[in-house]
């Protein structure tokens, strides 16, 4: 056990710190979650790109450095420290990047990870539909083979997609066998947004901004090549993209450090309020032990472990420390904190919108309950 | 002992809620957030003339001044139905704190003045210039560069033609006066919630406006955070059922895993928790009404507690209906978010539940609960 | 609506304080779950019953004074105020005595109710079974007709009687139809437990003290006279008494009121320590809300209502309050809150472990949330 | 960066569990609140020598003064299994406090003396005279009318037949003694827990007995007291974690409406948050241990963390594991009630959760975590 970093790992910290701070703009962007925000945001992915910062943990012939995870856990703390903007590419480079370097054929993972890597191609989720969002298993909409017999025609309807409204390409899991049960029988696709029969209706979310879309097929033609995985196989290729994005990859400690860093200066500028401490040093702990936790979780991995059910205990956790620490900056503001204000009420505000929708995406963590009490504790399906 | 409404208390109750559903139902909301300022203030007005025919903003004005003569026990329930119905109007500042405000105050010009205006039935008043803090009533209101006050966070300062307005000198101590909209420059602050009126408010300091000083101040300022604190604590009472039954009848409809997701344990669980909390929260919220309207020592105590209690309430039920939703919740077309926002507003004004909490101990410590009739027991 | 109480009430509080002052006992009685703390306790409620201060809401007939549910209230602040010994019969008259009164024959009343009231004949409750606990419905104890058909036989096993192993009476229900389904064939019996064929176990609780007990019944021969309410209707008259459990008169408000202020007088004495503020402040005022709440729902009785699904929210609220009110008392003892010393420490510590029973017995919190879920909120059934 | 134990660490945690396992089987702790006080002795005698025998006690003590010479990383995983198996003899005390404190002392005679006794493996140490309060190490110790020392609270003094004490004077600040046992007056402390050995223990205050005094003593006293944290710490992680597999073993077992009860949802979930708040206690509880044996600046704060998380981790799984097993944990004969015990007296010891969360944030607000190597991104 050393919970030190080695001389490499603080070289490459000191590197990322320096382009960071030379590259990182001054203002912050226009919310990714509006059409001139979300361009804005892929210029950003481009300049990381350029200088080989967007993927870092990638193998080098993607477009990253094909360092490990505690180096890439390095890099977000710096990342996060330096306040840089969103990751408008999240749902790519986090969720079906990994997917796609375990299951991509060779000729996708040439053909879809470096343009991803680059904000060329921004990627959304096809995954929840209308009435299969906790129960994702109960998915309807469905491929089947075209005439030619060389690919698929997509029909349905995915909802909750993130930025849906904007991207260029989106993942999601369809049912090629009818006949099979729930979990059995869906495929993995990857579908140009731009592809004939693909229509998008955006979904204004609670500050009004267009935060997700729905996204219809109708007759979508794609060819086999866009298959990620095994037909009637996709229920495990989602499962890998389910378990980095309530894992290691989507959030990264240093969101949540760097959040109760702010905290905490908060407090001392509203003048310490004593019936804030508690509440703040909760805030604090519980984002410090996440960072221990995935420091943990990365050293598993790193001896060749895989990442378990534990990972549903990492979303619960995440989602209600991030809940809880913008909850306490909005008591420290008291009745300033419904203001629209650009700087601190603001920024807090914004953030305890987009923390209320955590404990919901990802699984609800209701599910996440079910799933730690039955795969880590053994108990009984209801 | 009776702890319970008259029928006639009830009646007024259903009148209100049947107005409002029929005046603003669900639609009227979205629609205040997305038309023009124009079309706004014509349905706030339309609305105002409507709570006006039902007696709602004189309720506790004498009938000698030309209002009904009724008590904070009678307006109980009337702000919960406009806490039921996220209704945007300043109903709480116009009818719970400025009229028994300026009744006790005439016949003092400015206060006669304002009165007459808010009887008329024709605008609401509008209130600013007190928070409360862990060591009780405190003035947000700055002196600016110009000689000026400026007041941030008044409420309904873009309809009334009086505000009602209160600041502090750590020399002189309160003062509270009754201003001319017309005298005043009034910037809208942008808040979260799209249908909640607030202004920062720049006024002068006059005489002419005067309506109390010293010690008068002093105790019509506490009696205003208590009738506040109260009156917010009904309607966080009214947003927080109106959610909790959003939620039960979502979760009734909403099918996942072959049946309706209000079926399953953890759903269950969470609606009981938040209905259990509205459920103690709403007997403190009344007491505290009746101790204003009969004016009891420990009124203070009394008005903390319900707020604390209210403000809990109303944010777990927040939390509560949003998770039962889900993702839909999350929506802009879902009406859920008009009432969570208005409860987290509400929540943090008139002093958060923290704050109360530590009101209410400091009292119970000093035994500041002064016996009633007799000491209940402890 | 007028919370302050009219002079009738008051001239009946003053009685009454000065009843408890002259005779209160000055030292704590001996625990109730032990042979001699219930000897002790049998007496205290003999004296109570002398001057008719057992059973103040019963019928003037059966030993109580007829006032109302207002007055029984009142009594109540000031029996804890005094600070009076713990009511040994309160299974008696608390749960049975309410039920009796709605359901018994007159000459059932004329019999049990006032040995009852007097502490002549101390109760116990026989409801739960081994696999019967929360499932209560699935009860397996049963009666047989007797061979005279004037009488029925007891055979089965009922647990979890408070005090079950000083008591001289139980009530419970049985399985009188075999074929009926859950709710429906179950009958409610009075049963002596001197009769032949009861045995008892005691079963030492987590403090060591024998707090209940196992009743084993081999075929108890009990008369017609000693079935309450119609046969096969157990359930019905069953849940009469667990109403009065949960509801208005197994828990006044007076106990957490007093509890709260015992707590106040803890943090005062420890300096007032700025951490524990919040949690004495929400033990006090939770305390406080549930007295306004029991005001509240007498008076709806008052004016005629019945007590409703409700009751399963005060349930919920009183046990959590109590749970509450002592783990902010034995947060503030500290490092101290662990001896049994006579006193303050070892007086929270006791209460302590009485109040975590609280969420348990008379239907877990867990069974009362889905009744409040479904009564209250008309959610479906799972 | 490597957060991970190493194989030898991993065996030896394993080797002292199985050892456990089979000397002290669940019986043995029924058998050590009923027994005969002789009875008593003889078998915490027989479990000293086993642990001994396993180099538990001078796990930390140096090779050449006869232990094993092994760090703070060793032993966390030893008290995880002591605390899984609630073992009553104080090795938190002798292996974790006591060691380590009396090895860096040496050569004092008092300390070369103690930890002869202790490297013998024939009797645990007694440590006492260390409170935390939120202001830091506080002494519980005072002085009595015949001008001996009463410490309160001491662990393990009725086996031990050397104490290790500390006091206070408000002149002369700390003082750390090691003091034989025959030298003292012992009154054996009746404890909820009846497996838990404490005692009251009258002292006489004498150069002979002296470890160190002033800024040594002060130190030294802040270390024990992180180390009381962050051992105690590992302690509540093991009963957490035996608590919510006994209620989960149970809730398998256990039907009711005809099935597991575990297959209910409000179980799943009560048991689920139990065993999410011990999955991020862990990995401080083992950072603590980390911090100490590598003398990290920031060895108060993260034992404070550890002690925070693991405190709140044992209480919630004995509330989780008690309403799940339901009227039956609340039995003497269901062993469940042993470990909720043994739980709540040690999270109120060493400082309970909110006064470490206390220290932690003054700390963080001081940014009194100094930079480790790098500072890691805030």
């Amino acid at each position: 056990m050393d919970l030190t970093f080695d001389a490499e790992h603080e070289e490459f910290r000191a590197e990322a710190r320096a382009w960071l701070r030379a590259h990182v703009p001054h203002e912050p962007l226009p919310s990714l979650d509006t059409a001139a925000g979300f361009e804005a945001h892929r210029a950003w992915e481009t300049a990381l790109f350029s200088d080989r910062w967007s993927v870092v943990s990638w193998p080098i012939e993607f477009g990253g450095r094909g360092v490990g995870i505690m180096a890439w856990l390095v890099f977000e703390e710096e990342y996060y420290r330096a306040r840089a903007p969103k990751r408008v590419s999240q749902n790519g480079i986090f969720l079906l990047g990994p997917t796609l370097l375990e299951y991509g054929t060779p000729a996708q993972k040439e053909r879809f990870l470096p343009p991803m890597a680059s904000g060329e191609e921004i990627w959304c989720q096809g995954w929840s539909e209308p009435d299969a969002g906790s129960d994702l298993a109960a998915i309807r909409s469905r491929a089947t083979r075209n005439a030619g017999g060389d690919g698929w025609l997509l029909n349905g309807q995915k909802t909750w997609a993130s930025r849906g409204a904007f991207a260029d390409w989106c993942f999601g899991i369809f049912r090629t066998d009818p006949q099979a049960e729930r979990h059995r029988g869906l495929t993995y696709f990857l579908v140009a947004m731009d592809a004939p029969g693909v229509t998008v209706r955006p979904i204004p979310q609670i500050d009004g901004e267009t935060g997700f879309a729905e996204i219809f097929f109708e007759n979508v033609e794609v060819p086999d090549a866009q298959v990620l995985g095994d037909e009637d196989a996709g229920w495990s290729v989602a499962m890998s993209t389910a378990g980095s994005e309530r894992g290691l990859s989507l959030r990264s400690p240093a969101r949540y450090t760097k959040a109760a860093a702010r905290l905490i200066d908060l407090f001392d500028q509203r003048g310490a309020p004593p019936m804030a401490a508690d509440a703040v040093a909760r805030a604090y702990m519980d984002a410090e032990a996440y960072r221990l936790h995935t420091y943990w979780t990365a050293s598993q991995v790193a001896r060749g472990h895989a990442v378990g059910p534990e990972a549903s205990c990492n979303k619960i956790f995440w989602s209600e420390t991030d809940v809880q620490i913008h909850e306490t900056a909005l008591a420290l503001l008291g009745p300033e904190a419904e203001l629209l204000e650009s700087g601190s009420p603001g920024e807090w505000l914004d953030g305890y919108l987009f923390s209320l929708a955590g404990p919901i995406y990802a699984g609800t963590n209701q599910i996440q309950r079910n799933v730690v009490a039955e795969r880590l504790l053994g108990l009984p399906r209801g | 002992m009776d702890f319970s409404f008259s029928d006639e208390q009830v009646e007024l109750r259903h009148a209100v809620r049947h107005a409002l559903a029929r005046e603003f139902p669900l639609d009227a909301l979205r629609v205040t957030v997305q038309t023009t300022a124009d079309e706004r203030a014509e349905r706030a007005g339309a609305r105002w003339r409507m709570l006006a025919e039902l007696g709602a903003p004189a309720l506790l004005v004498p009938e000698t001044a030309g209002g009904l003569g009724l008590s904070d026990v009678d307006l109980v329930g009337v702000l919960e139905e406009a806490g039921w119905s996220a209704l945007p109007e300043p109903l709480l500042e116009t009818a719970g704190l400025a009229a028994p405000m300026l009744a006790t105050l005439l016949p003092v010009a400015p206060a006669a003045g304002a009165l007459h205006a808010l009887v008329s039935g024709k605008a609401p008043l509008a209130v600013g210039g007190i928070d409360i803090g862990p060591g009780g009533p405190s003035s947000p209101t700055a002196v600016t560069p110009d000689g000026m006050l400026r007041t941030p966070r008044v409420v309904g300062a873009r309809t009334a033609t009086v505000y009602l307005l209160a600041c502090r000198d750590p020399d002189s101590g309160w003062q509270l006066h009754a201003v001319p909209a017309a005298d005043c420059t009034l910037a809208p602050t942008p808040t979260l919630d799209g249908t909640r009126d607030l202004s920062t408010v720049h006024w002068p300091l006059s005489s002419e406006t005067l309506l109390a000083y010293g010690v008068a101040a002093e105790a019509s300022v506490g009696l205003m955070a208590d009738r506040g604190a109260a009156g917010s604590a009904a309607l966080l009472i009214g947003l927080a059922d109106r959610m909790i039954t959003m939620a039960a009848d979502y979760a009734k409809e909403r099918h996942q895993f072959g049946k309706p997701v209000g079926s399953f344990q953890a759903v269950k669980h969470l609606l009981a928790d938040a209905r259990v909390k509205l459920e103690f929260a709403r007997p403190a919220t009344y007491r505290a009404a009746w101790s204003l309207a009969s004016a009891q020592p420990s009124v203070s105590h009394d008005a903390s507690m319900a707020k604390a209690m209210a403000s809990d309430a109303a944010d777990l039920a927040a939390r509560v209906a949003l998770q039962v939703h889900g993702a839909i919740g999350y929506t802009w077309e879902c009406d859920l978010h008009f009432f969570m926002k208005r409860a987290w507003a509400l929540s943090a004004t008139w002093g958060d539940a923290a704050t109360h909490r530590q009101l209410v101990l400091a009292q119970a410590r000093r035994r500041g609960v002064p016996a009633r009739r007799s000491d209940p027991g402890t």
